[in-house]
């Protein structure tokens, strides 16, 4: 793959310019941050995705994949960071799709479930054909998208992210078929954020970063803190935004929290508390249970184990509604879905918690003038750039939506502020914009939850930082000043564990 | 302020695009040219005089000031269905009970009347607000079911609306009816009761100043008051309302339950304005009529009289035309019909249609210059 | 009539059952392959009427019932191409396009048969022969019910049944209908277009709304009439609904809907029960509600446990 | 204007015109399309000086009255509207247009106070007479003593399927009823009625629904009134291989050509001859004879209301059967014979009458 550039509508630069190659017979890591652009370049491999510019050579000769069928053609088979199968069907069903075996005209679902018995043998994989994909735990699922790929004769495989939501002995299973694959001439691309595993069966490593590529390594020739440290990349300084406030009382009080989705544990008694004044960061690789972890204490999830309380006040099971009358604001991941109206227009979108308060109504009436000056003062302060409050909130950039939703929320908290991924994709001026607003916020004895993928952001703007590492919280470090980026890297990738924190890999 | 940055400045308040207005106007506008070639074409083909008949339908609902009154009386049913399903649609629901909340308002407004003697202004209300209420207790059944159940509220309310129909053919046929009608119908409405007409000369009742009352009423329930809000945030992005603590089921019941009241008012003014009698036996239509008028509305509360009066206009030249010649009047239905298809697709003349179609023509034109310049 | 015992033991009873069932069969089919393809295709109801008149049309011009089935076919095909074009290639909203169809379809058959005769309400077709099989029609009660008394479309119907769940279930083309109504991004993502799996799940779900109007004009009637659908379409989606997209049970809820019609007719006549046919006509739709929440109710209660 | 005999003729262009409002549709192959023919009769007979027209108002009762007005407006010589659905707003019509002359039939146009509106000549059947031949015809089909042959099976049932309990199809009804008493008075073998309604005059699928089960509950024989609905019936009688007696006007004769053995089967029909008042009222009207402000009634004596003697009658009643009932209609026609009409009796009493026939 050369020059490859990718650019998602309207502006969000997911490749820059990669080049990327690949050896036969090779396990290739791809690693680096969220949002690095791995996926956007594996898709673009696979025909999912178009690029806007570059070119992809196939054995020295330059092809054209549109689609996955064209790319399945050259033998390349992907197994997606989400899963891609059919819930109420069998096994056998989701290996076939597209390619069904036919007896007679028909579906031969016998012939199916014996292409699936016979791909499972060869590749050591035990397997019933005939079980729904519903009652699959995580690995077999995973391992049913690699055989998918398989049933289709690649020879080429993309795995985005295979061992993130695998058990450590599913992980080892995987590794030793990947393995037996490898023994067969198979090309293998894994994307992972754990270095380890790059590590123990990889041949070579590409770091992304930012849309570019860092470079390919020898696995052997580089040692796990220098992948992390290219991952990474850039110098910690410490940023002048950092005011030395000392954190009050306790405000939000997290008493074991456990959950369990789907027969995994997606939070596993995580304890932890957040104080006036203070904000706490919380990190990890995506998918070690942020995302539960913000769900729970926003109240869209609300059967849990554990409490969460509020100045002395328990919220257990209380709804999104009362959790947000109580004082705690949430900036949603998905600001597209969930955090913005991208059919209504932005005052539509600003006002939507101001409008419940007594202040902002005139009797029956909304008070329109009061809640037109509050717009006007969030697109002021925040520097949102449009034409008018009442402009289409589709008609903005990534950047300018992130800014309205968290502007919103920021000015709502009263208690604590639930900030989930508040900077992801958007530019460099919006960042600084809200980390501002945030340490104002901090300034006015709140407390600010701080979900963050981004190392550098959680550097700038937060005193103490929780790491979380498979549903468990791995390291709580009190003074983040006493962690650097690699030992925190670690955490996050799982290599080492905090003492005294009970949890054991 | 001249005048010109006036009208900029407060479009630009109500987040008015000249440029999307534009376009969306073009959209409509071509949407019906197309139907209606098609409705020229149809009479064309079927018409033994096809200038006759394409002259009343075009022309005849403004031959003269009853013609037009007319058109009006047919618009305003239209208006009602019409900001009903807008109220419900904009809670992204499709409760198709406002049909059979045209029957029971029309039903329950009557026998008010007639059995509750009331003085004469007080008499009109409790006919109207009587009729809304008992169809919105109906319409408020699917809309619960919806809610809490997850039952799909277009299958469940058409069910209703056969139910409640055959309710009230029993009732007029045996527990309220008038043996002196010589029908299966209701007593005489009283004097009282009745919505007078508006302007002499014309059919047009006291039910066109109520509808667009009400019209007004949803416009400001929808852009001034917090349920209104509610609701529109609700309809637009369900998962955004939650997260803003929206209680997005009571929204979703509440918008259902208006749209069927302001319905079952409609019934009740059409039975107080232009019957005598309630002597419904079939299901008057009005409640998918309500759908398509709002869907020619893009959904917007003040362009639904607009687009009632152009159904209206339709269904009045249809009317004139199997009148006075020899095409029947369902040709309207399939202008109806083509013209939903055409408004309510994304694709078909979207702006982004009208911009490629732009663009493709500046690239030209400006090949075309750089042809010419070449030349020289 | 004089008792309910001589209703249940009365033949025709059980053959009025599968008259009325038989449309709900057809439209409930075509319900269900649209659902199964992720698709809410109410245009069912408008395209059951314009396939019914199409039908009668046509079997006269031919006088011959078949052809009048077979060019209903076609129409019903024809009707959910467009329902197909609008909802796929124009991305219209499903709801608003199935409202456009069946407007469009109720004042389109009016005015062609104006337009052919000078009437607006019917149109007489040539009507299929009732079915009597010889040795089979001995069977006591049975016979009479099954193989003496019904005609070609109720044998399809039934056929169509079978054919459903084997077609959805064996076919490679019904396994596709079905994963794209469970997840079209998975499919998609395999090479296999998703949009064009759900045209051909719309045109056969026209198809069988067309032969549903057919016997509605041509099997259990001699003569189109415009308000002869009378809402089964949407009685079809009903049961689809009730029946979880499962063909057995949606075609049981089909014929539970046939007997409880059949009932309500009947019962006019029973000697002793004096309720007013007004009334007795809602039964059906009550039982279609109420058929609705019980399904609703599993529903959720599976969804709990799920959890 | 303002005399009851007030006839003066105004063919202020020279064309004599009339129009016929049908506050429906066409195509019931009965009732309406029954006056529909009158008028096609007057264009045939007096083409030249004639203009006849019928307009179909369609269903949507908000646009009747606003016709109504539209045709009063234009310079028609007679407007010609039916039912008890349209009197109401012709009451209202009428005295806005007063020197335009109206005619109504199936009602009187206020109950009683015909002579009040004296622009409007009303016109009722006694439908009931009509309904007492069907039903003497019937019983006797069921108890065996009609001499008959195949299909009838002597069950001593009949049947009666009616569109929506109105007082029209109520009057066919109690005539029927009337006639099955009469029969059953001097006979062993009594005969019960089965009596159903569709709901509406349009759904011939209800119908036939609901003709299956009276034929499978051993009707012999189904008197139906319910328009197009109706057709259902005779669907039914047709698969059923029963027999059937139509309304209004002799369906025998529409399906005789199209469909004979379905025609075989409609024993007779109870004739109420719309198409005959109209041309004869037109003419009247046209030569100056016709009484405005009047009420004028037709029954089994003006020849406006009989049973259907035609080719199918004669060939399956047995010739003693059909003087028999010749000679019922002459004691009617005398006035020896009275027959209850629904008129006579009130809702609750129609009911117990169809109760003791159960
Ligand atoms: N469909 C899309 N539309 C717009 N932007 C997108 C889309 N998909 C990805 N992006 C953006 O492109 C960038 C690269 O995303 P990509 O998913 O390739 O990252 P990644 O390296 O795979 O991250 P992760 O480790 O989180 O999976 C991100 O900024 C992301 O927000
Ligand atoms: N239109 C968009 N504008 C901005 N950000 C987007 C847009 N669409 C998606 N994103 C963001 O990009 C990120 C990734 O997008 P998406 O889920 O589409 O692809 P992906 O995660 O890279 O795919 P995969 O599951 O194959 O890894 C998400 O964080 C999402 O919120
Ligand atoms: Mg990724
Ligand atoms: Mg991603």
């Amino acid at each position: 793959m050369k020059d490859i550039r990718k650019v998602y509508y309207p502006d969000i630069v997911a490749i820059n310019n990669a080049t990327f190659s690949l050896a036969e017979g090779e396990i290739h890591a791809l690693a680096g941050e969220n949002g690095a652009g791995k996926t956007t370049l594996m898709k673009i491999l696979f025909g999912l995705e178009k690029a806007d510019k570059g070119e992809i050579y196939f054995n020295s000769e330059l092809i054209n994949i549109h689609s996955p069928v064209d790319a399945m053609k050259r033998r390349i088979g992907m197994v997606h960071q989400h899963f891609m199968l059919l819930e109420n069907l069998t096994i056998a069903d989701n290996i076939v799709l597209g390619i069904e075996p036919k007896r007679k005209g028909l579906y031969d679902y016998k012939k199916a479930c014996e292409i699936t018995r016979e791909l499972g043998t060869k590749f050591d994989m035990v397997i019933d054909p005939e079980k729904r994909i519903s009652q699959l735990t995580v690995g077999l699922k995973q391992k049913v998208e690699i055989m998918k790929v398989l049933a289709r004769d690649a020879r080429i495989i993309i795995l985005d992210e295979p061992t993130a939501v695998l058990t450590p002995q599913e992980t080892k299973e995987l590794f030793h078929q990947l393995m037996l694959l490898k023994k067969d001439n198979y090309t293998i691309i894994i994307i992972t954020h754990k270095l380890r595993e790059i590590k123990e069966i990889c041949d070579r490593v590409t770091i992304m970063k930012a849309g570019n590529i860092v470079g390919t390594y020898d696995v052997d020739k580089i040692s796990i803190d220098e992948i992390s440290k290219k991952m990474v990349g850039y110098d910690f300084e410490v940023s002048k935004l950092k005011s030395n406030v000392k954190p009050g009382k306790i405000i939000l009080d997290i008493k074991g929290l456990s959950l369990t989705i789907g027969g995994k544990k997606r939070l596993d008694n995580i304890s932890f508390s957040i104080r006036e004044k203070e904000i706490l960061g919380v990190v990890g690789v995506e998918g070690n249970g942020q995302k539960e972890l913000s769900q729970v204490l926003n109240g869209e999830i609300k059967n849990y184990d554990g409490d969460i309380v509020l100045d002395d006040f328990s919220l257990k099971g209380e709804s999104i509604l009362e959790i947000r009358k109580a004082g705690i604001s949430y900036i949603p991941e998905d600001r597209m879905v969930d955090g913005a109206n991208l059919n209504g227009s932005i005052y539509e979108s600003a006002i939507v918690l101001k409008s419940k308060e007594k202040e902002y109504q005139n009797g029956i009436f909304l008070n329109g003038r009061k809640l037109e000056e509050f717009t006007d003062s969030l697109i002021n302060d925040y520097g949102v750039k449009c034409n008018s409050k009442y402009d289409d909130v589709k008609s903005l950039s990534g950047g300018n939506i992130q800014k309205i939703v968290s502007a919103r929320e920021i000015v709502d908290a009263r208690r604590v502020l639930i900030a989930n991924q508040p900077t992801r994709g958007i530019d460099i001026g919006a960042v600084m914009t809200l980390h501002e607003k945030l340490k104002s916020l901090q300034s006015q004895d709140k407390g600010i939850l701080l979900i963050s993928s981004d190392l550098k952001e959680i550097y700038d703007l937060a005193e103490s930082v929780i790491v979380l590492y498979d549903g468990k919280v791995v390291a709580r470090i009190n003074n983040i000043k006493d962690v650097n980026e690699e030992q925190l890297g670690r955490y996050m990738l799982g290599i080492d564990v905090q003492e005294n924190m009970g949890a054991s890999l | 302020m001249k005048l010109k940055d006036r009208l900029v400045s407060y479009s630009k308040k109500r987040g008015f695009s000249f440029q999307t207005f534009f376009f969306e106007s073009l959209k409509t506008i071509m949407a019906v040219l197309i139907a209606y070639l098609i409705a020229i074409i149809i009479i064309l083909i079927v018409s033994d005089k096809p200038s006759e008949s394409i002259y009343w339908f075009v022309v005849g609902p403004f031959s003269n000031m009853m013609e037009f009154g007319e058109l009006i009386k047919k618009a305003i049913p239209l208006m009602f269905a019409g900001i009903a399903a807008c109220v419900i649609v904009k809670a992204n629901q499709f409760n198709l009970f406002t049909e059979g909340a045209f029957y029971v308002g029309g039903l329950v407004a009557a026998l008010i009347a007639i059995y509750i003697k009331l003085p004469a202004v007080l008499a009109v209300i409790a006919a109207l607000v009587g009729g809304g209420l008992v169809a919105a207790i109906f319409g408020y059944i699917p809309a619960k079911l919806k809610s809490s159940l997850n039952v799909n509220e277009f299958v469940s309310s058409i069910m209703l609306n056969f139910i409640v129909l055959w309710i009230g053919v029993y009732l007029i046929s045996n527990v309220v009816i008038d043996d002196a009608s010589g029908d299966t119908a209701t007593q005489i409405i009283p004097e009282v009761s009745k919505l007078k007409i508006l302007f002499s000369g014309t059919n047009i009742s006291y039910g066109l100043l109520i509808v667009v009352g009400i019209v007004i009423l949803v416009k400001i329930f929808f852009s001034k008051t917090l349920p209104g809000y509610e609701i529109k945030m609700t309809g637009d992005n369900e998962n955004f309302a939650k997260y803003s603590g929206i209680n997005v089921q009571r929204r979703v019941v509440m918008a259902q339950t208006l749209g069927i009241f302001i319905a079952g008012v409609g019934g009740a003014t059409e039975i107080l304005s232009n019957y005598h009698r309630f002597n419904w036996k079939t299901l008057p239509g009005y409640g998918f009529d309500g759908f398509m008028v709002t869907i020619i509305a893009k959904n917007k509360p003040l362009f639904v009289p607009l687009a009632a009066l152009f159904i209206g206009y339709l269904r009045a030249g249809a009317d004139l035309m199997a009148f006075n010649s020899d095409v029947a009047q369902e040709v309207v239905a399939i202008i109806q019909g083509v013209i939903i298809l055409l408004i309510a697709s994304e694709r078909f003349f979207s702006s982004s249609f009208f911009k490629r179609l732009l663009d493709n023509y500046k690239e030209r034109r400006d090949a075309q210059r750089m042809d010419v310049m070449k030349n020289e | 009539m004089n008792s309910f015992w001589d209703l249940f033991s009365s033949v025709n009873f059980y053959v009025t059952i599968i008259a009325l069932a038989t449309p709900i069969i057809f439209a409930s089919m075509a319900a269900l392959i649209s659902n199964k393809a992720g698709i809410v295709n109410i245009s069912i109801e408008g395209t059951m009427l314009v396939s019914a008149l199409v039908g009668a049309i046509f079997s006269t011009l031919f006088s011959s019932a078949i052809m009048g089935i077979l060019f209903a076919l076609v129409a019903g095909v024809l009707m959910g191409y467009l329902f197909a074009f609008s909802t796929i290639k124009l991305k219209t909203n499903e709801i608003l396009v199935g409202i456009a169809i069946n407007i469009l379809a109720a004042g389109l058959v009016v005015f062609i048969i104006y337009a052919l005769t000078g009437n607006k309400s019917d149109y007489s077709s040539v009507p299929l022969k009732t079915i009597s099989i010889p040795l089979l029609r001995d069977i006591p009660i049975i016979g009479k019910i099954f193989f003496d008394s019904l005609n070609l479309l109720v044998y399809l119907a039934i056929v169509v049944i079978i054919a459903m769940s084997f077609f959805l279930k064996k076919t490679v083309l019904g396994v596709r209908i079905r994963s794209v109504g469970m997840n079209a991004k998975a499919v998609d993502s395999i090479g296999v277009s998703s949009e064009k799996v759900k045209l051909i799940a719309l045109l056969i779900a026209g198809g069988l709304a067309g032969l549903g109007g057919a016997y509605m004009s041509i099997g259990f009637m001699s003569s189109f009439n415009t308000g002869m659908i009378a809402g089964r379409g949407f009685i079809g989606l009903a049961a689809e609904a009730i029946g979880a997209g499962i063909p057995y049970v949606t075609a049981l809820f089909a014929v539970v809907f046939g007997l409880v019609n059949a009932f309500s007719l009947t019962a006019q006549t029973i000697t002793g029960i004096n309720i007013p046919y007004e009334l007795l006509n809602t039964l059906p739709y009550f039982v279609t509600i109420i058929g609705l929440v019980i399904f609703a109710v599993i529903k959720k209660r599976r969804n709990k446990n799920n959890i | 204007s303002g005399s009851s005999t007030d006839t003066v003729i105004t063919t202020d262009d020279g064309v004599f015109r009339v129009v016929l409002l049908v506050n429906g549709n066409l195509g019931d192959m009965s009732f309406f399309d029954s006056a529909n023919e009158g008028i096609d009769r007057l264009n045939e007979t007096y083409g030249d000086d004639f203009e006849a027209t019928t307009i179909e108002m369609g269903t949507n009762q908000s646009n009747w009255e606003t016709t109504l007005y539209r045709v009063s407006k234009q310079n028609y010589d007679l407007i010609i509207c039916a039912t008890t659905q349209m009197r109401e707003q012709l009451q209202r019509v009428s005295k806005s247009y007063p020197n335009q002359k109206y005619l109504i039939f199936d009602t009187e146009i206020d109950d009683g106070k015909a002579s009040s509106y004296p622009n409007v000549h009303s016109i009722v059947f006694r439908q009931n007479e009509g309904g007492f031949l069907a039903g003497v015809l019937a019983a006797k089909m069921a108890n065996g003593t009609s001499g008959m042959e195949s299909p009838v099976n002597a069950t001593g049932k009949v049947g009666f399927i009616g569109g929506m309990r109105n007082n029209i199809i109520y009057d066919f009804a109690v005539g029927y009823a009337m006639g099955i008493e009469y029969v059953n008075n001097d006979a062993l073998n009594q005969t019960s009625l089965m009596t159903s309604f569709v709901g509406n005059f349009s759904d011939s699928t209800q119908a036939k629904a609901l003709a299956n089960v009276q034929y499978s509950n051993n009707a012999d024989v189904i008197f139906v009134a319910a328009s197009q609905a109706g057709l259902g019936v005779i669907d039914a009688a047709e698969t059923q291989n029963r027999y059937v007696i139509g309304v209004d006007s002799d369906q025998y004769s529409y399906y005789k050509n199209s469909n004979p053995s379905r025609a075989e089967l409609i024993i007779t029909s109870v004739l109420k001859e719309v198409g005959d008042v109209i041309y004869d009222s037109t003419v009247k009207f046209y030569n100056g004879e016709l009484e405005f402000g009047v009420l004028v009634t037709y029954g089994l004596a003006e020849g406006i209301i009989d049973i259907a003697d035609n080719e199918n009658y004669q060939s399956l009643v047995p010739e003693e059967l059909r003087l028999y009932i010749d000679g019922l209609k002459t004691q009617i026609i005398d006035g020896d014979l009275v027959i209850t009409s629904r008129f006579d009796l009130s809702l609750d009493e129609v009911d117990q009458l169809f109760e003791s026939l159960e």
